[in-house]
């Protein structure tokens, strides 16, 4: 990663809480900053529950914020905008889904779900240009021309999983958020799928918000990775650091409990098992979230929310153990 | 080590509108007492329909057993009537599901399903089912039994849910507990709660596992023994360390190669192309052949018969035929030398 | 297992290019045309519809067919058991029952057609706008729908009747004055459940307007539930009129409708049993032709197997 | 739960409000107007409606006062019969519709679950086609068609029971199968369907590989699971059974309300009309609280509360 890297979005305290009745507000995301930077992937890992897609579909104003900013490209997203202004944002931010099931109407052609962001945004010429764009991104996502006039039924998972991409690609974006890509397929289509997107991102120059609950593929394709826990950021660190120097508790234990596809490995290891459960996060633990469940738990994590800070280049953590304030004077209780 | 279940060319079928679905074609493995055999394949390779077959769980029609053999303690499952049936289940044989949020009775006690086994296989008196039900319970690592024990599923947490699945599932002491993707629908964490469970109670109770899976960290972790299946077929069996580290079968390799690697390396992932085969028209041959980088004319026509390649290891590949092509473990399908952190 | 005979031949590597292994076999098919397949598939369906356009066919050409006006008095032949001249018999006034039974199916399907249509136009539109905008807008809506509901349906026609001037529209408006919430509700319940779906998310994401999300994601998807809703109103809408004109608040006289027809011939039951027979039969027929029909078309736009 | 059940009054209590609002402005504006006298009314009635309705008053004093007496549970006296009050003749017929209803509703339930059951334990044989043929011809036969043909075959051909009025337990068993028919088969298909799903849920094999019998696996665990959606069908089953009397209790001559809702209608008895208008709203809307507990009571995910633990 060089120094002058350049900044495509920068997330400010983003808050989503969703009101349950009168008297219960979930907390989905509850305050968490980042940047993301031109071209890269940035991963957004965690448990279900902890937030990650509402994040993801919060910075595309797909909820309204409850509090915080976004800014993409220094403007910012969130604030009032004219239906123009917003349609320049669609352009630019775009979205690939979980459940390649789900996300593909089932009462449109294939050609019609891909050319919706070319008619929506009027990108098409005429009809010829319009069929000449879907047949092409067809064929940028392994398909062929053919496949444009069938159903989605008709594909398999991998292939509708590639369709959403086409879609989300038909608009030219600078940014995609990929929602889970690959946590409902196969194995085998997993990889597919994961080196379509890398090969897109280095053709296209795209910027990724890749959030999963798998970290080895999230290792795998992210430059930067972000663990959520229960609505914060715990850790945001280069991938690479993150499994060689893993700071916080939580992420120590997720990296534990993976299990490798190695049985020499999976043998010697000494895994760190968190017991007991994610809280709700509509009455979360006071002070750090995870102290609940955390095996250096101290004290003073019940009472003071840990400050997100700068443990060294690129790598931030929001844990008591590393606030010299605290370490040394409360003594570990458990 | 004795075996203690020997399935014999098991082919199942089901007859569905619109075909007749072939979800396994001739599947053979067996399972040693106290061992952990897991069973490997992408969704569709019929690897859950195998596992229902051995509790005879299909509901037949639609489903149909056309050939084969289940040999359990010297008897053939297959032939057994539905009430010599009941005193398996949950005694000899008991099963756990993928889902833990479906798999429980949302209108009954936690108390009361794990009681009712206990009441019929051991005959024990409600009272007496009660109490052993807490110490299930207790076993199985749930906070607070005395109390857990009188709520509804909806209480339970997730992972609260699949323990009580396995304390209902070891209640009578089975001598074969079958786990269906047992940790995949849950988070990691608990996932590794989870499996770490079954490791320290098939310990100390001596059952034996067929595990259930399509993530391969799960098979490294937990088995001792792998079956890979493939378009309804065993394609390749062996000890763990022969499939992780000497496979022979190029789905194997494409299984193995598609799994990102921990060393810290962002090459492009060995992708499997092409989509699993239609099981209502299976191919003739190998059911890999259409997305095999090495297929051959032979492929095609002919299933391949098992090369036994070791005591334990065996693999039905054209490739290993003599006249075959020399074709090495491709780089992306090497495991080992990584360092990992944990 | 036997092994082939192979020869080197057979050990030549076969190359795949990249289209096989996204090879789609057979026929493309929209969601449409499959479920009209498994429709089709359906017998008992396939009957319904065949009585119903017998049925439409007859209630025009069965009173000219029959030499016989359905309203002509011809007090002589009273009573009359079916015979070579008057296919259904007569009634007490004479008149041919034949004539008036198909005359009554012409009343008794536009009254269920209509009222099921007007059902629709107001169900849609309520429960769409609930669904679609949600919140108080929603919360408001469904309210009133709440305590319309608390009246039984019966009940409010029956009211209505009383205080309006008979006629076959006041009957239709009496029916449809909350027959239209049942309507309502399916189609809100679907449009909140599709509004979360994936594919409308998409859509948005990429800056879709209201009306397109409305009209090519929402719409096109609830019209399955809306057909058979519709398929189902239509022989609760024949019924209610039956039951309105044996209880003689239906339509008024000269106009016959089945029901109207089987409260006539209740005071002959012991006698005449044929009078109640026909009208009564054909109700039944209607109701279970309809009833067929949406069942199958429920099982058809409902692939999950029963 | 006093909380829920206070909430739940006070809808019921304004979804009577708008029944009697509703219902008071209907009859305002029926032809020649409800008090008016558009029969020849006894001057001792016209005395006496005039007084409790000042039907000489501005209509929105009208209206008040017969919120008032509503809410005090005085629907008035009849218009056609001199000296009957409304609440009389309810307290009069009810007995004889509750009855008659209360039979109707166990034969629905009981026959409907038990054949949706079957249906759907033998599905796609035999079993299941015939329960389905049962159901299908149930609903598509309407209960006064069903009423009179239950009529002509066993009282008048078979002379086996008596053809109408409301004098033994025998007398009941004509009216109350042809007002269970409807209902019934909608149970059936509703139970059937239910059950299909259920048996095809993963609990069930839970069940299963605990070597559970079948008849265990089928009552204990499918039925009761199953049953929810029929509770929750007990509502509109209390309407049906409710309105289906309009027209059984006129065929079979018993004098129920439902009987005398229909005089009322035909007699243009206004004030019978809104009386047992409100009086039918408000059996309707108490029944679906108690089906609500009920349903809460059987499902533990359902806390009344409407919250969790």
């Amino acid at each position: 990663m060089d120094n002058n890297r350049e900044r495509l979005l920068k997330i400010e305290n983003l808050k989503k809480h969703f009101k349950i009745d009168r008297n219960t507000v979930l907390k989905a995301v509850d305050g968490i900053s980042f940047d993301i930077y031109k071209g890269e992937t940035f991963g957004l890992v965690g448990e279900s529950g902890c937030g990650k897609s509402t994040a993801g579909r919060t910075i595309l104003r797909l909820h309204e914020a409850t509090e915080g900013e976004v800014y993409f490209a220094d403007e910012n997203v969130h604030t009032k905008k004219s239906a123009k202004q917003l349609k320049k944002f669609n352009r630019s931010m775009q979205m690939i889904f979980q459940d390649p099931y789900a996300s593909l109407n089932p009462r449109m052609t294939v050609k019609d779900i891909i050319a919706e962001g070319i008619d929506i945004h009027g990108l098409a010429k005429n009809k010829q240009d319009r069929l000449n764009r879907i047949n092409s991104l067809l064929e940028t996502v392994g398909l062929n021309r053919d496949h444009g006039n069938r159903y989605p039924h008709e594909f398999s998972g991998g292939q509708r999983q590639r369709i959403g991409i086409a879609r989300a690609l038909a608009v030219d974006p600078d940014f995609i958020v990929a929602d889970e890509p690959i946590s409902a397929l196969d194995v085998s289509i997993q990889a597919q799928v994961v080196n379509l997107l890398k090969r897109l991102q280095k053709e296209r120059g795209l910027t990724f918000l890749f959030i999963a609950h798998d970290l080895s593929m999230v290792k795998h394709i992210s430059d930067r990775v972000g663990v959520m826990y229960l609505g914060n950021m715990a850790e945001i660190a280069a991938s690479d650091d993150l499994y060689a120097e893993p700071l916080h508790p939580y992420t120590q234990a997720l990296l534990s409990a993976i299990p490798i596809a190695d049985p020499k490995v999976e043998r010697s290891r000494d895994r760190i098992i968190v017991e007991g459960d994610v809280p709700s996060p509509v009455d979360p633990p006071s002070g750090c979230r995870f102290r609940t469940r955390c095996p250096f738990a101290m004290d003073v994590c019940a009472k003071v929310d840990p400050v997100f800070q700068k443990y060294k280049k690129d790598h931030w953590v929001a844990c008591h153990l590393y606030d010299e304030d605290y370490n040394e004077d409360y003594k570990v209780i458990q | 080590m004795s075996r203690i279940l020997e399935v014999n060319d098991l082919s199942v079928s089901f007859q569905t509108y619109h075909a007749e679905v072939q979800a396994i074609r001739g599947v053979n493995f067996h399972l040693d007492e106290k061992e952990t055999l897991a069973i490997v394949g992408e969704s569709g390779s019929g690897k859950s329909v195998t596992a229902q077959s051995i509790m005879r769980l299909i509901e037949m029609p639609p489903g149909e057993f056309v050939d084969g053999s289940i040999m359990f303690a010297g008897e053939d499952l297959t032939q057994k009537s539905e009430k010599q049936m009941e005193n398996i289940r949950g005694k000899e044989i008991s099963m756990i599901f993928q889902d833990p949020m479906t798999s429980l009775n949302p209108t009954m006690t936690v108390g009361k399903q794990i009681a009712e086994a206990l009441i019929k296989h051991q005959h024990m008196s409600k009272k007496e089912a009660h109490n052993q039900g807490i110490a299930l319970l207790k076993l199985v690592g749930i906070p607070n039994p005395e109390a857990r024990i009188n709520q509804y599923p909806h209480q339970y947490s997730g992972g609260m849910r699949q323990r009580a699945m396995i304390a209902i599932a070891l209640s009578c002491n089975p001598k074969i507990l079958i786990a269906d993707e047992p940790t995949t629908a849950l988070d990691v964490t608990i996932q590794a709660q989870i499996l770490d469970l079954m490791r320290g109670l098939q310990e100390k109770v001596g059952t034996a596992i067929i595990l259930i899976t399509h993530d391969l960290g799960v098979v490294a972790n937990a088995a001792s023994r792998v079956a890979v299946m493939y378009g309804g077929k065993i394609v390749e069996t062996g000890t763990v360390d022969e499939i992780f580290y000497n496979p022979k079968h190029p789905y194997t390799w494409g299984l193995l190669g598609s799994m990102p690697k921990l060393d810290g390396s962002h090459e492009t992932l060995q992708a499997i192309p092409g989509s699993p085969p239609d099981l209502a028209d299976p191919p003739k041959g190998c059911p890999f052949v259409t997305r095999c980088p090495h297929a051959m004319k032979a492929c095609k026509e002919h299933m391949p018969a098992y090369t036994n390649l070791s005591d334990t290891q065996k693999t039905a590949c054209w490739l290993l035929d003599e006249r075959a092509p020399k074709v090495e473990l491709p780089e992306s399908a090497i495991v080992g030398g990584t360092t990992v952190h944990g | 297992m036997p092994q082939p005979q192979l020869n080197d031949s057979d050990f030549e590597p076969i190359q795949y290019s990249e289209y096989d292994a996204e090879k789609i076999v057979g026929r493309s098919t929209s969601f449409w045309k499959d479920a009209w397949r498994r429709f089709r598939k359906n017998k008992l369906a396939l009957i319904g519809v065949v009585i119903i356009i017998l049925l439409g066919i007859m209630s025009f050409i069965g009173s000219p067919i029959s030499g016989h006006n359905y309203s002509d008095n011809d007090l002589i032949n009273s009573n009359q058991s079916p015979s070579a001249e008057h296919w259904f018999g007569t009634d007490n006034l004479g008149r041919d029952i034949f004539s008036r039974t198909w005359y009554g199916a012409k009343i008794s399907l536009f009254i269920g057609l209509m009222a099921a249509f007007i059902d629709l136009i107001i169900g849609v539109i309520w429960g769409a706008t609930a669904g679609f905008f949600g919140g108080k807008i929603d919360e408001y809506m469904m309210r009133i729908a709440d305590i319309l509901t608390a009246v039984p349906y019966l009940l409010v026609v029956i009211l209505l009747m009383v205080i309006m001037p008979k006629g076959l529209w006041t009957l239709i408006i009496a029916m449809t004055i909350t027959g239209w919430i049942n309507m309502a509700r399916i189609v809100r319940g679907q449009v909140m459940q599709l509004k979360s779906e994936e594919y409308v998310i998409a859509s948005r994401s990429l800056g879709a307007k209201k009306t397109r999300l409305m009209f090519r994601h929402l719409v096109p998807n609830t019209l399955g539930p809306i057909l058979v809703t519709l398929t189902l109103t239509i022989p609760t809408a024949i019924f209610t009129e039956a039951f309105l004109s044996y209880l003689g608040l239906g339509v008024p006289a000269p106009l016959a409708s089945w029901g109207t027809m089987s409260s006539d011939a209740l005071s002959f039951l012991k006698y005449e049993p044929y009078q109640l027979f026909f009208p009564a039969f054909f109700i039944c027929l209607t109701m279970l032709a309809f009833n067929v029909i949406g069942d199958g078309m429920s099982d058809a736009l409902d692939p999950k197997e029963r | 739960m006093a909380k829920y059940l206070l909430k739940r009054l006070g809808f019921i209590l304004l979804s009577l409000f708008f029944i009697v609002t509703i219902t008071f402005f209907i009859m305002k504006a029926a032809p020649g107007g409800p008090f008016a006298s558009e029969r020849k009314l006894t001057p001792a009635i016209e005395q006496q409606l005039n007084e409790i309705y000042g039907l000489d008053d501005p209509l929105y004093k009208q209206y008040i006062d017969y919120v008032i007496s509503t809410a005090q549970l005085d629907f008035g006296p009849s218009f056609k019969y001199v000296g009957q009050s409304v609440n009389g003749i309810i307290k009069r017929s009810f007995p004889y519709s509750f009855i008659l209803g209360m039979e109707a509703i166990l034969l629905s339930l009981s026959i409907g679950v038990l054949l949706g059951v079957i249906a759907a334990l033998k599905h796609n044989k035999f079993s299941d086609y015939a329960a389905m043929v049962i159901a299908v011809l149930g609903i598509s036969v309407p209960s006064f068609i069903m009423a009179t043909i239950l009529q002509y075959i066993f009282a008048i051909k078979l002379q086996a029971l008596p053809v109408a009025k409301f004098d033994s337990f025998a007398h009941t068993l004509l009216p109350a199968i042809a007002l269970a028919t409807t209902p019934l088969a909608f149970i059936a298909r509703l139970m059937r369907s239910s059950m299909l799903d259920v048996l095809n849920a993963d609990y069930i094999k839970t069940a299963k590989s605990k070597g559970l019998s079948k008849r265990v696996v089928t009552y204990k665990h499918a039925v009761r699971n199953a049953i929810m959606p029929v509770v929750s069908y007990m509502g509109p089953l209390v309407v049906g059974i409710l309105t289906g009397s309009f027209i059984i209790e006129k065929i079979f001559a018993i004098p129920g309300l439902g009987n005398e809702f229909v005089e009322s209608v035909t007699n243009r008895d206004y004030t019978v009309i809104m009386g047992t208008t409100v009086f039918f709203g408000a059996l309707l809307l108490v029944s679906i609280l108690i089906v609500d507990i009920i349903y809460s009571l059987i499902d533990p995910r359902i806390k009344i509360t409407g919250k969790g633990e």
